[in-house]
């Protein structure tokens, strides 16, 4: 055992209330979805029952994944797709361009760049009506590229590359021009490879973001073929009767995913939610 | 093993494009527990009868059904036949987004439909036929007898002996000095600000004399700020204020589950819940009398409409037939709990024919039942008595004012949509 | 041919002229330094013979293609740069092979030519490894490797050893210079430091505020200084000036005498009293105050005894004195 | 210039698809909400052709006493959560920078729910919620008695008080992470020599941890504050806005107004304010903070 000095008791102590504090609400929801019986999560809610697993029962977890109404896996791939298919497209276009605004000699960078700087105040929110509207137009209402594009663009992400773009070493963009990169060359063998601290950061905070997206799936689609879990989710609030085990069973379901995905890019994760914004 | 191999061929159709194939017909049906089966009876029936003929159905059910629509409508997508929710047809109807059916339905059935529930399909000043329901619900008190007798409450058996406004509020007081009574009578306020709060509580108020709507007139100021609903609204803020009443968050379960509750206003749906939560104990009571007009029970419900995008008609009418023939009524009410909504299927139904245990419902639809106002504006006037109701619930507000700004919302929808043409014309 | 000729060329930044029309000829197979104090436009110069830097006017050959206009890798040069810039996510060998793969070289000639030239620089070891796990010299050699692959007929550096401590510097300054008797390719190299340029060049143009003030080899810099610039700027420590009555005396508007050539004499002309002495052991620096002329620098063979606050008479020979009129050297 | 126009031609080639995007997905429908604003704009076609209204919808705006209140309930959300959060995240990073046992998993646990979908995370909180025996009412019973309990959701009172917690729990992670990253970006030898020249914890904390962290502190304050003025997730899935309009927040009135009755033109009035007040906000908050710094 690590031998324990004063100064760290207070920390340590404190450390553990804090991680009771996310773990406690936690475990009840792990609790819960054991529970195969509505009436006694009822009972149990608010005694120490409900955070101590009684039972280790499977079974709403079963109804959860084989409910033919909600079927989650369909579900889950739609998830899978469309954050997967953003994050790509995203990470792609928008470092491009960021890359070009930083380093490029276009004299339209500056102008260009004012308008992402002003986007970037823009409340997302404010403009999922007119959206909205624009899919119906299109009718593109329903779809996953309705669901894509949007996360696609993304002021906040050309400004984060923009920004460590713009910090790359002057004379590694030279040596290349020397060595004979052409512009896009120099973006995808000197730029990109160098980026991948950011690109992880970008990765992860936009991978929340669409993982748990819930306002415009909830209002551009209309039944399971393209919703996201998120929106399946809610649904089980709709009915009258909230069947806990269930909700909870979802729950864990759709968590577990993103915790292994934190997991494995536990390191990068935490460095790059580090620097996404305090440095720049 | 069954459930996994049905929600196989769930997914696969789920996949498939709702874009009917000629002979290939998709419903939208909403999703919920109590109906599941019937849903799943009637695909299984349909495709069994007309299999052979080349007519096959899909029921497909949509979670977050209103949402579902609004986005189908504006991209396009909206299938064959959709469920509606009886109130919402007329705005629907008046936006274009559904066609009449009264030509696709036999004569006979439309002859055969409870009255109230032809007037709730009953579209415009044409009248024409938009929408058909195959169920009829209602509002109703339900009981723990056991309780009530502890009390020592008297409990109303038929509409005429009904309680009277002051004869509830005292049996409220009764039942609250219960020690196993936490809060006396669930509203069931953990709806939320949604449908329920018309649907359960503008019949206090016609029972009292007042209306969320002039149907004359097509205004709301005057009418659902009245006097009477103002004095409607204020029992109901006393009850609530006196902890009669179960708040929203407290969850669903206190009249059927923890039985801390022992009077519940609410519709047919939670019967199966009720049955097995209080068994025997489980009593029907008429709707008070609020005032004058005597017991009030709410009616309607989800039906079938025709997207005005669908062409393959000859199909549809099939399908509407069926679904609306004495057996398929009858079979839904079983399975739901709901009244049927053909004369003829309610003797085919155990639960509301003579003697049945829901006899009371029956006689409350034919007798008590006011339809919803079928105007294009139902979803600003609903949203706009529900959000006074519950508001009123919630604290101590002032009544009036509440539906003062309830009609103004209303009247200045109408007046924006220069009267909803061609009414008000 | 692989001479390097500036004709007439200007720079602007906007309204800004660093460069104000300049002609310079950098003779094949030399190794010229470009130097000055920093913000005099050596860099620019470099960077445009790179073709890293636009012209805003005149042209630039190499070996008598016009390049003014070319792309970097097409004008046969290679450059070292002050912080290396190698591509930290390449291995010691991509580094130095991956202009010439971009080029279209077959993969056998490339690996030829990078491991002759890590032979060169006694690389081979290290080929395998990343930029990250290197020394700065090594780093440096990387650097040059990088460079001598693409056999350039113009080498550039842009003060390549500032990066590294004195020892290592100096030890790079003789690899540098035999790397240039070895290829014999025209080399241009850029520095602040007039050591490296004086131990290191075979010629060095002195830059100063975008203008050439005198370009030759380096002892005729050192012994026959252009103008006062240049004659501050050559030769450590700094050469001593002389301005005024005590200047027109000697015969200009200001007279230079370099430490070196000032000395303790019993009858020399000049009274002065001593204000800190430096032993640097081999010689020694005295600073002294000088009645009428002001502060001088001697710097005398040997280790002198002597402590401040002492009184001390100043020879030298006129044949050692700079005279500067109007700012150009007064032949003597 | 007249160099290079083929490079340029592969940087239009490369900034353009990433500027279409912004142009369409962010541009043109700020600049349709703007037009709408002016219209009577509906959701969903209807059969009377849609005019220009004028000023009628702002007009109409300023008069709603419940477009007053979902401005009072989001600035008193933001007043209340920012500075709770802020301090919650500095606590939990000072905690987690400093050299206790099993630092690195005490980490991971504090990130977790950060991870949690918004829909997960008040489905938990709904039941700590719960009356009258949810979690916190049985701690509460505890101090109170058996059978007191609190309302937290259905209490106008409380109810917005009960969101702030939730909120607080569920996203102090991110600017705790941000926290450690300015901890850490503080030199050690400061708080060295602080510690040679007597300085007790708080002064360390006082003199040094705090001014060291002034640009994230000015960082975090800006985007916490403009994130709590977007609060609707919670909301809308907790209370819907209620009870008594108690927890309407701009965001969530908007979508009342634009999307449950459909009246887009209205609701674009309430995005357009809702996007300058933004707006005004944040460049307020630089404005004073830098003026600060200045001083």
């Amino acid at each position: 055992m690590m031998r324990l000095n004063r100064d760290a008791m207070l920390p340590l102590l404190f450390a553990l209330v804090l991680a009771l504090g996310v773990l406690l609400p936690l475990m009840m929801m792990v609790t819960i979805s054991l529970n195969p019986n509505e009436q006694d999560i009822m009972v149990s809610m608010g005694s120490l029952r409900s955070f101590i697993p009684q039972v280790f029962s499977l079974q709403n977890y079963i109804e959860v994944w084989t409910d033919p109404v909600h079927p989650f896996a369909r579900y889950l791939a739609n998830t899978a797709l469309i954050t997967f298919s953003t994050l790509i497209l995203s990470i792609f276009f928008n470092s491009m361009a960021a890359f070009v605004l930083a380093q490029g000699t276009l004299p339209i960078r500056k102008p260009v760049m004012i308008l992402i700087l002003a986007t970037l105040a823009v409340p997302g929110e404010s403009l999922v009506l007119p959206q909205l509207m624009m899919a119906g137009w299109l009718g593109q209402v329903d779809s996953y590229q309705v669901q894509i594009v949007p996360g696609v663009a993304n002021a906040m992400s050309i400004f984060l590359f923009y920004q460590f773009f713009s910090r790359l070493p002057k004379e590694l963009i030279e040596a290349a021009r020397i060595d004979g990169f052409s512009f896009f060359q120099i973006y995808r063998h000197v730029a990109m490879p160098l980026s991948k601290p950011v690109i992880s950061a970008i990765a992860v905070l936009q991978f929340l973001e669409i993982w748990n997206a819930y306002l415009w799936p909830v209002m551009v689609t209309r039944g399971p073929e393209y919703r996201p879990l998120s929106v399946a989710m809610s649904a089980y609030f709709g009915t009258n009767q909230a069947a806990w085990g269930n909700i909870m069973a979802f729950a864990v379901s759709m968590a577990i995913p993103v915790i292994l995905f934190f997991l494995i890019l536990q390191r990068q994760f935490i460095a790059s939610v580090m620097s996404s914004g305090v440095k720049g | 093993m069954n459930r996994i191999l049905y929600s196989g061929v769930a997914l696969a159709t789920c996949m498939m494009s709702s874009h009917a194939l000629a002979g290939q017909l998709t419903a939208w049906v909403i999703d919920g527990d109590s109906e599941k089966p019937y849903f799943t009876q009637l695909q299984e029936t349909f495709n069994a009868k007309y299999g052979a003929e080349g007519i096959t159905l899909n029921v497909v059910p949509i979670p977050s059904y209103n949402e579902a629509i609004q986005a189908a409508t504006l991209s396009g997508g909206l299938p064959d036949v959709i469920m509606l929710d009886g109130p919402n047809m007329a705005s629907v109807a008046w936006a274009g987004t559904i066609q009449p059916i009264g030509d696709l339905l036999d004569p006979a059935i439309l002859e055969d439909l409870l009255p109230a529930i032809k007037a709730q399909g009953t579209y415009g000043p044409q009248e024409e036929f938009y929408f058909v329901s195959p169920y009829d619900s209602g509002t109703i008190l339900w009981g723990n007898k056991a309780m009530l007798e502890k009390a020592g409450v008297r409990i109303p058996t038929s509409v005429d002996d009904a309680w009277t406004r002051a004869e509830m509020g005292e049996a409220l007081a009764k039942l609250a000095a219960l020690p196993e009574v936490e809060w006396p009578l669930d509203v069931k306020m953990n709806y939320g600000a949604g449908e329920w709060m018309t649907y359960g509580f503008s019949p206090f108020a016609q029972s009292n004399g007042g209306d969320i709507i002039d149907r004359q007139t097509w205004t709301a100021e005057g009418t659902i700020n009245s006097d009477a609903n103002v004095d409607t609204l204020t029992t109901l803020q006393d009850w609530n204020k006196a902890g009669y009443i179960v708040p929203a968050s407290a969850g669903d379960n206190k009249f059927y589950g923890e039985k801390t509750a022992a009077l519940s206003w609410v519709g047919n749906w939670m019967w199966p819940a009720h049955r097995e939560g209080l068994g025997d104990d489980l009593v029907l009571i008429p709707p008070p009398a609020f005032g004058e007009a005597g017991p009030i029970s709410a009616n309607g419900g989800w039906g079938w409409a025709v997207p005005s995008s669908s062409s393959n008609l000859a199909d549809v009418k099939v399908f509407l037939n069926y679904a609306m023939s004495s057996e398929q009524v009858a079979a839904y009410a079983d399975t739901t709990g709901y009244v049927p909504s053909r004369a003829s299927a309610i003797p085919l139904s155990k639960t509301y024919g003579e003697g049945g245990a829901g006899e009371l419902f029956a006689k409350l639809a034919a007798c008590c039942a006011v339809v919803r106002p079928v105007h294009p504006a139902y979803p600003v006037i609903t949203n706009a008595w529900a959000t006074a109701v519950v508001n009123v619930l919630s604290g101590d507000v002032d009544v009036k004012s509440e539906l003062d700004r309830a009609a103004k919302t209303i009247d200045q929808d109408i007046a924006d949509n220069d009267g909803y043409p061609p009414f008000g014309q | 041919m692989a001479d390097v000729v500036f004709s007439a060329v200007h720079k602007r930044y906007g309204a800004v002229e660093i460069i104000p029309g300049l002609d310079l000829t950098i003779p094949e197979g030399s190794f010229t330094v470009l130097v000055g104090p920093s913000g005099c436009g050596k860099s620019t110069l470099l960077r445009m013979i790179a073709g890293l830097e636009e012209v805003s006017g005149g042209s630039i050959h190499i070996g008598g293609d016009d390049v003014t206009t070319s792309d970097p890798s097409q004008r046969g040069i290679a450059m070292v740069f002050q912080s290396y810039a190698l591509y930290p996510h390449m291995s010691v060998a991509d580094n130095i092979g991956f202009g010439l793969k971009l080029s279209g070289m077959a993969k056998t000639e490339i690996a030829a030519r990078v491991a002759d030239a890590a032979e060169t620089l006694q690389l081979t070891h290290l080929l395998d490894r990343k930029p990250k796990q290197l020394s700065g010299g090594q780093r440096q050699r990387v650097a040059i490797g990088r460079a001598i692959v693409r056999k350039p007929r113009v080498f550039l550096f842009d003060e390549p050893l500032s990066n590294l401590d004195a020892a290592l510097r100096a030890q790079m300054r003789v690899e540098l210079a035999e790397l240039h008797s070895r290829i014999g390719a025209t080399m241009v190299y850029v520095t602040h430091d007039q050591v490296e340029a004086m131990t290191m060049a075979d010629r060095i143009v002195v830059l100063n505020g975008g203008r050439i003030e005198q370009a030759g080899a380096p002892m005729e810099l050192y012994r026959q200084p252009a103008t006062p610039f240049v004659a501050g700027f050559i030769g450590s420590p700094r050469m001593n000036f002389i301005t005024g009555e005590e200047a027109r005396k000697l015969g200009g508007d200001l007279v230079g005498i370099r430490p070196e050539h000032l000395r303790l004499s019993e009858n020399g002309p000049w009274i002065a009293s001593v204000r800190h002495v430096e032993h640097l052991g081999a010689e020694t620096l005295i600073y002294a105050e000088a009645e009428a002329i002001g502060p001088l620098t001697i710097k005398a063979e040997g280790d002198v005894a002597l402590e401040a606050g002492k009184s001390i008479r100043i020879g030298f020979n006129t044949t050692d004195l700079h005279r500067f009129a109007g700012g150009r050297r007064v032949p003597n | 210039m007249r160099i290079r126009t083929k490079g340029q031609g592969q940087e239009l080639a490369m900034l353009l698809p990433a500027l279409f995007f912004i142009i369409a997905l962010i541009v043109t429908p700020f600049l349709l909400s703007v037009w709408f604003s002016f219209t009577d704009q509906r959701l969903v076609p209807r059969p009377i052709p849609t005019k220009f209204i004028g000023t009628t919808n702002y007009e109409r705006m300023f008069v709603d006493p419940l477009f007053w209140q979902a401005i009072w309930n989001t600035v008193v959300f933001a007043l209340i959560v920012t500075p709770v959060q802020l301090a919650m995240s500095l606590g939990a990073a000072m905690v987690l920078n400093s050299a206790i046992p099993f630092r690195g998993f005490f980490r991971s646990i504090a990130i977790l729910p950060l991870l949690l979908p918004m829909t997960v995370i008040v489905s938990i909180w709904a039941v700590l919620f719960r009356i009258p025996a949810g979690p916190f009412n049985a701690v509460y019973q505890w101090f109170a008695g058996q059978g007191n309990y609190v309302d937290f959701l259905g209490n106008p009172s409380t109810a917005m008080l009960s969101v702030v917690a939730l909120s607080a729990w569920a996203t102090f992670p991110y600017q705790m992470l941000i926290y450690l990253a300015g901890l850490q970006d503080i030199p050690q030898d400061l708080y060295e020599a602080a510690k040679l020249d007597g300085a007790k914890p708080w002064q360390r904390f006082r003199y040094i941890t705090w001014p060291g962290l002034r640009n994230v502190n000015i960082f975090l304050l800006i985007i916490t504050t403009v994130g709590a003025l977007k609060l609707f997730t919670q909301v809308d899935i907790l209370t819907k806005g209620g009870p008594n309009g108690a927890t309407t927040t701009i965001i969530h009135y908007l979508f009342k107004q634009g999307y449950a009755t459909q009246k887009v033109g209205y609701a674009s009035a309430v995005a357009v304010f809702f996007f300058l007040a933004v707006t005004a906000i944040a460049l307020l908050q630089r404005r004073f903070l830098k003026n600060e710094g200045e001083a």
